[in-house]
């Protein structure tokens, strides 16, 4: 016996939504029947823009898709510019672009962390959250002299080598954010608690999330190993060995474990990369004009498969760039994964997938 | 009476994907070798390892093409669907990847000018979905037999298609230094969109 | 499986129902409580982060430096820096970059840009006001003091790869100052079928006297034989700088056959 | 029209007539008869109605400074479970903090939302107001000092408990809002499912000690043993339904700030809005005023005198409540019906077996 429909609108202004996006739920009762996502309150017109600056400006704009995972923005807009006109990148640069871009995954994930925390109702692992991404935070100061939008890598490289004190601080910082992640298992996992509020909830089936075009965390939780780090590697990765981490509870459960084991990995690659790292430049000879082509990047965002696709039409500007960012399908394939749960799984489970509007919406 | 509600149940027995985690045997030439048995018309070229590229699409083959692909070659998954504005034409340009096989196909479909409407993968590959409705919203390009084509970025009851190229962006203003450095006014926006009718809360 | 990390799920057992997250906080108060701990926040307005050099604040210019080459003002995306005459303080007017700061996203793009290190990004970052129309500044309003000013790195000057070079002349037409001078090369004409000889190559000869490091003549060349280098010693001496050019070339030949 | 005899108020409110030895009748009563005779008045039912007034005063300003040092001990402990501060800058240790809260509320705007019941949306807020503060009326906080030691006191606590459920009710339909409603109807279906278990376990507390009065209760556990020790099931039930009954997390599900933005307080601005939150503080504390009165033995204790002993113990037992809220998640509203329906009922009835069978069998274990 079904009660009185109505619809909910969750958003643009509402606590769960962690950007400006609109959830409108059609609730019986308390059980959702119906689910449609509306987006675009950021729409800042990005490919637009890009087309109206030339290569090296379209840098720091990049920053901008996502404030919490710039580098890892930055990183693939560049790589595929690299890709386009095959512009070698030394192998230090390819290192210490590696070293960011797994510091920053951490960083990201710590915000999913403290995000998705509060939307369950646990203000206390939020703020631990926030505690262990400010290390990492200032580690990416200490790298590009930026908190949040760090505009570090270059066509060919980076911008500048790494201080003299970095490898100790870093290896200190991730020596010191293991053994927090212990702290967190005891927070969080193993509290009856936040069980009960995931586990069995969100139900993400392999082959609905492989159709509806989900990648990262999510599709990992459900038991899909697919990780572009592994399966179609870029600049270093090659070189280290990790492992991606894979869940088959499909729930939001598995997603949070997911992403809790991909620090732990980050970390390891973190000491590889510090160990490792050879010495030499770290920005390669970049034209400065730009013939025509077309290429494109694929690469592991913290959320997902970020793609960056350009055409360019020899003049300084690109012709056509579209980005591909993975909260825009994830967000499309919210409707599937909600219906039937109730109005209080709603938080719970658009907080597993790690929302991120900025890029959603461009 | 509306549909009942939905019952959850465990995705248990679903299709293991496991054998994901190595490569599989297939090499990207034995791919094209199926692909121009099957679509003698259709140039498929490999420009580096794990990307194919496939130029000059014509667009009346697209659904058959991507049906193939997505049940003889496991192409799993749509990473990208794009719209173009060529000024002599349109053009869509999808990029379709295996995670089987982990390769990619870059499919570039002109359409002409006067009618810029393909048929739609968003049947085929859910994720489709979305890309497809930007598309529209961005370059006005229609994709047949979508289920729902509209606005997605822009609020509904724009009148026009940002990303095309003959709209103009307005120039960047500059600083009137005469009157003591002041930035201009910004004219008020006025928002069209409609989708909130639905009271409050 | 190989390469798949699935590590094994913790136990909660009849601990987990309460008592296993209640004893982490209580292990952060008694830390942050008691024994001389503290919380980890920081009192913001008394207490600051310690900022690296490099940080990204604020920009600054240091006027005496600035040789108003226009380069931050061509490679800034958001184009807050506009060119303008101002006066530098006694009197005499220069042609510097006035800034918007309510448009400047702290990309450091043209100070990375500025040939001269006349620009600086501080690391102050209160920025707030109350009207947009504050952070308008005119050149000597965002001037900084000598004494804040950065330690003065050599000039960038252009270089040539010749062997990137068809002596097409861009970069003598770009150049704003005269700096350049395309000179033949005797003996390259090359011979036609007919007998006759075509026009000798040319190479642009830099007046480093005159440059100014606007990097114009690199943006103009349409074959990437020129790049901006920075040189610690007087560019024009003609005892250093045949052998550099000796060392580019040889480069850019490995370059070529790798 | 006569007032109404003595002791037609007596057979509700209890003994108040020549209590001398509760300070909060004695000196109320000195005050009224001091006002009275400055006017040459000789009413002795104006001299009760006064008394009456005065003690309700003073009783509600105690209660208040309770409140604001509860909502300060909060704040400071909550940030320090979570590496932060808390409070620190108005006042000493930002002491005053509070203070300049309820003063940014006073100045706010006070919204009525367009098509909102006016009546239902202002009445709901002096029903939760008043009936929260006239909880702490029946609850003793010393053998010296209560408001009425009433032989039914503990029964009339939880009577007046559940008043508020329907104001709340009334909130979430009157605001025209649809997070309000689901709030609203979370709220009455938690409280009822969180009242039954709750009441069972007291059932208990008062077959052992044998009255519904508070004060006799404490003094049976001061003669005996604190009713934790033999009903610590007993316990644990009532400390899960009272969090549930004042709502606060892990059981905060009817103003879940994540899922309805604040549940049935969502229309609520400025002042309304931080009455209602200060009544929230009001439960909290009488919540554990109970608690202490009926499982930890009251205002007993060595030394000290018992009104501090009553304090300490009544501040402890917050301590709990922000202990528990520092560190565990929200539950999610059909788990917490589950909760109290499969769990919480069962876990009580068994204790009520047990206080039975102690009841029966207690002189072994002298009680």
């Amino acid at each position: 016996m079904a009660m009185a429909e109505m619809w909910i609108n969750m958003g643009p202004q509402h606590p769960f939504t962690h950007g400006l996006w609109t959830l409108k739920v059609k609730v019986d009762g308390e059980t959702i029947v119906d689910a449609e996502p509306i987006i675009g309150y950021l729409h800042r017109g990005f490919e637009k823009l890009c087309e109206n600056r030339n290569y090296p400006q379209i840098i720091p704009i990049c920053d901008r898709l996502c404030y919490v995972a710039s580098m890892s923005w930055d990183h693939v807009y560049v790589s595929a510019v690299e890709n386009t006109f095959d512009i070698k990148v030394p192998p230090r640069g390819e290192y210490i672009r590696v070293i960011a871009l797994e510091i920053q995954r951490i960083a990201s994930h710590l915000i999913w962390l403290a995000s998705f925390m509060t939307d369950i109702g646990n203000l206390t692992a939020f703020l631990y959250a926030m505690r262990e991404r400010e290390m990492f935070i200032d580690l990416l100061q200490a790298l590009c002299g930026a908190r949040m939008t760090y505009n570090y890598p270059r066509i060919g490289g980076v911008s500048q080598d790494m201080p003299k004190s970095f490898p100790q601080q870093c290896l200190k910082t991730v020596d010191f954010f293991e053994k927090r992640l212990k702290e967190y298992d005891y927070l969080i996992e193993e509290s009856e608690v936040f069980r009960i509020r995931s586990q069995g909830v969100g139900y993400l089936r392999p082959s609905d999330a492989i159709n509806l075009g989900i990648t990262g965390p999510a599709l990992r939780g459900s038991g899909v190993p697919v990780d572009l780090r592994k399966t179609d590697p870029y600049s270093a990765y090659p070189d280290f060995d990790f492992e991606m981490a894979v869940e088959k509870d499909c729930d939001v459960y598995a997603r949070y474990r997911v992403r809790m084991n991909e620090m732990h990995e980050s970390c390891n690659i973190i000491r590889q990369a510090l160990k490792k790292i050879p010495p030499g430049p770290v920005l390669g000879k970049a034209p400065r004009h730009f013939p025509r082509g077309e290429g494109y990047a694929r690469t592991e965002d913290p959320r997902g498969e970020a793609f960056f696709y350009i055409q360019a039409d020899g003049t300084d500007r690109p012709y056509r760039v579209k980005i591909r960012s993975p909260i825009f399908v994830t967000v499309s394939a919210a409707p599937a994964i909600l219906r039937g749960y109730k109005v209080a799984d709603v938080p719970s489970i658009m907080g597993s997938l790690d929302m991120c509007l900025g890029e959603s919406d461009r | 009476m509306a549909d009942p509600t939905p019952t959850i149940v465990a995705p248990k027995g679903d299709k293991d994907y496991s054998y994901l985690v190595s490569p599989s045997t297939v090499q990207e030439q034995e791919i094209i070798a199926s692909l121009k048995s099957k679509f003698p018309e259709v140039e498929v070229k490999l420009k580096q390892k794990g990307r194919l590229e496939c130029v000059k699409f014509p667009r009346e083959k697209l659904v058959e093409f991507c049906t193939y692909l997505r049940d003889s070659l496991d192409f799993e998954h749509v990473t990208c669907v794009a719209g173009n504005d060529l000024k002599r034409a349109w053009e869509v340009i999808y990029h379709i990847s295996s995670y089987k096989h982990r390769c990619m196909i870059q499919i570039r479909t002109e359409l002409p000018r006067e009618d810029p409407s393909v048929d739609t993968i968003s049947q085929l590959w859910g994720g489709a979905d979305w890309h497809e409705r930007e598309t529209y919203d961005m370059y006005g390009i229609t994709f047949n037999n979508h289920p729902k084509l509209e606005r997605v970025l822009t609020p509904e009851g724009t009148d026009f298609f940002p990303f095309r190229k003959d709209f103009k962006l307005l120039d960047h203003w500059k600083i009137d230094w005469e009157n003591k450095g002041k930035r201009p006014k910004p004219e008020p926006m006025v928002s069209t969109d409609t989708r909130f009718g639905d009271g409050n809360g | 499986m190989a390469d798949v990390l699935t590590s094994k799920k913790k136990r909660v057992g009849l601990l987990g129902y309460a008592f296993k997250p209640m004893w982490i906080s209580l292990r952060t108060l008694m830390r942050t409580s008691f024994a001389g701990g503290k919380p980890n926040t920081l009192l913001y307005p008394e207490e600051k982060i310690d900022l690296p050099d490099d940080f990204r604040g604020e920009l600054g210019l240091v006027m005496d430096r600035c040789v108003g080459c226009e380069s931050c003002a061509r490679v800034c995306p958001n184009k807050c820096l506009d060119m303008m005459e101002d006066d530098i303080g006694d009197g005499t007017t220069k042609w510097m970059p006035a800034l918007d700061l309510a448009q400047c996203m702290f990309c450091g793009l043209c100070v990375e840009a500025c040939p001269s290190t006349a620009l600086h990004m501080t690391n102050r970052y209160e920025t707030a006001t109350q009207d947009r129309n504050e952070k308008i500044f005119r050149p000597h309003e965002w001037a900084l003091k000598p004494e804040d000013a950065p330690d003065q790195k050599p000039f960038p000057y252009p270089e040539l790869y010749e062997i990137n070079c068809t002596g097409c002349g861009a970069c003598d037409r770009a150049c704003p100052h005269e700096v350049i001078d395309m000179v033949s090369i005797p003996g390259t004409a090359k011979k036609r079928p007919n007998g006759t000889f075509g026009p000798e190559k040319k190479i642009p000869i830099f007046d480093y006297e005159l440059c100014v490091s606007c990097a114009l003549c690199v943006d103009a060349c349409p074959f990437d034989a020129l790049d901006m280098l920075p040189r610690s010693t007087t560019a024009s001496d003609p005892a250093v700088q045949p052998q550099l050019q000796n060392v580019k070339v040889e480069q850019t030949k490995q370059e070529v056959s790798a | 029209m006569s007032l109404p005899s003595w002791e037609a108020w007596t057979c509700v409110w209890g003994s108040r007539i020549g209590d001398t030895l509760n300070y909060l009748y004695s000196i109320p009563h000195s005050i009224a008869t001091a006002i009275l005779s400055f006017l040459h008045i000789n009413l002795p039912q104006l001299n009760y109605l006064l008394t009456w007034v005065i003690a309700s005063i003073i009783l509600l300003v105690v209660v208040m400074v309770n409140v604001i040092i509860l909502i300060y001990v909060e704040r400071k402990e909550l940030g320090r479970f979570m590496d932060r501060r808390g409070p620190f800058v108005v006042g000493p240790a930002g002491f005053f903090q509070n203070f300049a809260d309820a003063f940014k509320f006073l100045i706010k705007e006070m919204i009525l939302p367009e098509n909102a019941d006016g009546l239902g949306f202002n009445s709901t807020l002096v029903i939760v107001v008043a009936s929260s503060m006239l909880i702490m009326a029946v609850v003793p906080q010393a053998p010296d000092f209560y408001y009425t030691n009433t032989d039914l006191g503990l029964l009339l606590a939880f009577a007046i408990f559940a008043i508020e459920p329907f104001a709340v009710v009334i909130a979430g339909w009157a605001s025209n809002n649809k997070y309000s409603l689901l709030g609203g109807f979370r709220s009455t279906a938690q409280m009822m499912s969180y009242e039954v278990p709750m009441l069972i376990t007291v059932l208990s507390v008062v077959v052992l000690a044998g009255t519904f009065n508070f004060t006799q209760i404490v003094n049976y556990q001061a003669s005996h043993v604190w009713f934790v020790v033999p009903l610590i099931i007993g316990f644990i039930v009532f400390l899960i339904s009272i969090v549930a009954e004042i709502e606060r997390i892990p059981f905060d599900t009817p103003d879940a700030e994540a899922e309805l933005v604040h549940g049935w307080m969502t229309e609520y601005a400025g002042i309304k809005f931080a009455l209602f939150q200060l009544t929230s503080y009001v439960r909290s504390f009488a919540g554990a005023a109970i608690m202490v009165l009926i499982f930890l033995g009251g205002w007993t204790g060595p030394i000290l005198p018992p009104i501090l002993w009553f304090y300490i113990k009544v501040y402890a037992v917050f301590t709990l409540f922000v202990w528990m809220r520092a560190s565990l998640p929200r539950v999610r509203i059909d788990q917490v019906l589950n909760l109290g329906w499969r769990s919480l009922l069962p876990l009580s009835l068994v204790n009520m077996l047990i206080a039975a069978f102690l009841k029966i069998y207690g002189g072994v274990f002298h009680l």
